[in-house]
């Protein structure tokens, strides 16, 4: 269970979308859309914590998120098993088997992340979802150089993670063919030019 | 935890960079001292504590930018952030494995290097004594430099001046009970406030290393 | 009587500002002139140090500053780190380049003193090794104020290192006194004796310190006028182009 | 005019030269970063108006 209510949320000193509000229930997933800048990024980082929002609540966010962003956080000296046995070890979760076959990394299980091509980079991101344990993916464009079967693999990964009561809130410009998904548009919640003036300018004008 | 430190060990093990690179920085240091204040052994002798105290600063300085830059920009902070560690025992983690990889190879390597610079004898065992306890702190410390100018490009130099000032008390202390020991004095004193720093530093420091990454992250 | 976080409404501050600044750069202007021409030209030398006694009406008032205007920084930060007005983390930005001055006139007045006085420009006597320390920490700090554009992390950044720091000067402090011990026992040298000073000398001492307070002041709160003025021109053109 | 400073005259002049110019250096470079601040603010500020105006 995801629920925001009223939220603004900032990049740098500037707000960029406000009154935002959805809630989500177990086995839902929210797709983001919106054009470049429109503050989808922004959104996600606010939902996993890693800033605080403007104004408004989140309800059932902290501890239950995990966050994938436009980065994947791997390091190329370490072997496929390892980045992912990191999390694994970081979230306090057993197994990466699992993980590395829903994407189809077994084969590669050993291979050096930095010898990995980019759409297998991404691919390991994404298994890191599967091994956090946690329950509400926020998901920055997960599917950047991803070919239609891994995209395949991706859509199929989240629909079996909303079938255990998973949710997922997803920025993405492309079709998932998750057709169950919800489309939240940001775009509708662009904050107005005098609130969009910067928040911490406000004291100044 | 335990992950974390494994992976940043094995992580420096690999790419190299970060293990030799303090260790060859401190060599060539110790050997461009003859080259500039010349070969007398008794003048060697005199300042080699200090000399040494010096060089081991500067190589741990050297790989401080390492320390968070490199995880900074994968976006691994990113996730660690948001991952169920928190973020002031992570930090603490990283500064332990930038100590074990950096520091501790520093003081074995020390006496060696005092051979090169004629350490008096008695000066050894308290050479390697101060450099176990102080360089702890050296870490602790840049890695809250290291955490204050994550963001900013090139904050290499940057981090330098910030963290040279913050090393003072450490190289005072830690110089002292290395000078003190060669000349065969008393090094209790000395030697208490560095533990002291060193204790202090690692149970303080991590808060406001934390802190500012927080802010950095935003 | 209103509160005092009513100035930290920055426009507030710049027209309480306005109105108090001329009148403090006439009294620190004055405090100045007559306390230094007094010193300079009014007052006997000392039966030892000779005429180099008259340097103390520039070293002392401007060592004291050095130290208050690191202080002020110090709880400027806090207000800024606690309740968020805008107004105190620019007054630290604004008082550490006056606060890095004052550090300079303290080493150098020290250091021209010294000359004939040790018979060399430079000793590592702990008062000076302190400021010369303390310097350092005023040139980090500005440092990082330059380096970081978004505002208010330069100023959440700059506060921690603020605090941080301070714990550390005081350390370094602590640990200079105990390290020059080690080399000559207590034999300290140093200019600042206030505590014997005869009167005469006391006197045009004290107008100079309350000189170099009242410009000190003046200068924080011009410039800190100087920043808000800055902030407010960078605020007013965002929301020109968010408007456009 | 200048009183009998002795054999530290240089030594004292030098200091209170130095001190001074510090001085006046820093009152200056603010007074000067205060006057542009004020005609950047109200170079805005009169765009401002004249867009408010139209």
């Amino acid at each position: 269970m995801l629920e925001i209510r009223d939220l603004a949320v900032a990049r740098g000193a500037a707000c960029v979308l406000e009154g935002l509000a959805f809630t989500l229930a177990p086995g839902q997933a929210l797709i983001l859309r919106g054009p470049n800048g429109s503050g989808k990024t922004t959104l996600l980082r606010t939902l996993a914590g890693l800033q605080p929002p403007q104004a408004g609540e989140i309800l059932g966010g902290g501890e239950e998120i995990a966050y994938a962003g436009h980065s994947d956080g791997l390091k190329s000296m370490l072997t496929v098993a390892e980045n992912l046995t990191f999390w694994a070890e970081i979230y306090g979760t057993r197994g990466i088997d699992p993980a590395l076959a829903a994407f189809e990394l077994t084969p590669l299980r050993d291979r050096l992340a930095g010898t990995l091509s980019a759409g297998q980079k991404r691919r390991l991101g994404l298994a890191r979802m599967l091994v956090t344990g946690r329950p509400i993916w926020a998901m920055d464009e997960p599917t950047v150089s991803l070919d239609a079967a891994s995209v395949e693999l991706f859509a199929a990964t989240v629909r079996a993670h909303l079938g255990q009561g998973g949710l997922a809130v997803i920025a993405t410009h492309i079709d998932l063919g998750l057709p169950e998904a919800h489309v939240f548009d940001v775009s509708r919640f662009a904050a107005r030019a005098q609130s969009a003036a910067a928040t911490s300018d406000e004291a100044f004008l | 935890m335990r992950a974390l430190l494994l992976r940043d060990l094995r992580l420096a093990f690999r790419a190299g960079g970060g293990f030799g690179l303090g260790l060859a920085f401190f060599l060539i240091v110790t050997v461009l001292v003859p080259f500039s204040v010349g070969p007398q052994s008794e003048l060697l002798t005199r300042i080699a504590p200090g000399v040494l105290w010096l060089g081991a600063l500067l190589a741990c300085l050297l790989s401080l930018d390492r320390l968070l830059a490199l995880d900074w920009e994968d976006g691994t902070l990113d996730l660690l952030a948001t991952a169920p560690v928190p973020l002031e025992g992570a930090l603490s983690v990283k500064a332990l494995a930038h100590w074990l990889v950096t520091g501790l190879p520093l003081v074995f390597a020390a006496p060696v290097l005092g051979v090169l610079l004629n350490l008096a004898p008695a000066g050894y065992l308290w050479l390697v004594i101060s450099l176990a306890v102080g360089t702890p702190a050296l870490s602790v410390i840049g890695a809250f430099g290291a955490a204050l100018t994550v963001g900013i490009k090139r904050g290499g130099l940057l981090l330098s001046l910030l963290v040279l000032p913050l090393y003072v008390p450490t190289l005072i202390f830690g110089a002292e009970v290395a000078r003190r020991g060669a000349q065969g004095l008393e090094v209790g004193t000395p030697l208490l406030m560095l533990a002291g720093i060193t204790f202090g530093v690692a149970a303080l420091m991590p808060f406001a290393s934390a802190t500012v990454l927080r802010m950095n992250l935003r | 009587m209103a509160s005092i976080w009513e100035y930290a409404n920055p426009v507030k501050f710049l027209r309480t500002s306005e109105k108090v600044l001329p009148v403090l750069w006439v009294l620190a202007g004055a405090c100045l002139v007559i306390g230094l021409i007094w010193g300079f030209f009014f007052t006997p030398d000392d039966y030892r140090q000779g005429s180099t006694v008259k340097i103390i009406y520039l070293h002392v008032p401007a060592a004291l500053m050095a130290i208050n205007a690191w202080l002020m920084m110090l709880v400027a930060s806090l207000i800024w780190l606690v309740r968020r007005h805008h107004v105190s983390a620019l007054a630290a930005k604004a008082a550490a380049p006056v606060g890095v001055t004052m550090t300079l006139i303290a080493l150098v007045t020290g250091a021209i003193w010294g000359q004939p006085m040790w018979g060399t420009w430079w000793a590592w006597d702990p008062r000076l090794t302190s400021f010369l320390i303390l310097f350092l920490f005023y040139l980090g700090y500005m440092a990082l104020w330059a380096a970081i554009e978004d505002p208010d992390s330069a100023a959440d950044l700059t506060s921690v290192l603020c605090l941080v720091g301070s714990v550390f000067a005081v350390l370094s402090r602590y640990a200079v006194l105990f390290w020059n011990q080690g080399l000559h026992q207590g034999a300290s040298l140093s200019l600042d004796k206030e505590e014997n000073v005869a009167d005469v000398f006391y006197l045009p001492l004290l107008v100079c310190i309350a000189g170099f307070v009242l410009l000190f002041l003046a200068l924080v709160l011009y410039r800190t006028g100087t920043e808000i003025r800055l902030r407010r021109t960078q605020a007013l053109i965002r929301r020109e182009a968010a408007r456009a | 005019m200048i009183p009998d400073l002795g054999k530290y005259a240089v030594t004292v002049l030098s200091a209170y030269g130095a001190s001074i110019v510090l001085l006046i250096g820093l009152v200056l470079i603010s007074l000067r970063a205060g006057r542009k601040a004020r005609r950047a603010l109200e170079a805005v500020e009169t765009r401002r108006e004249i867009k408010d105006e139209a």
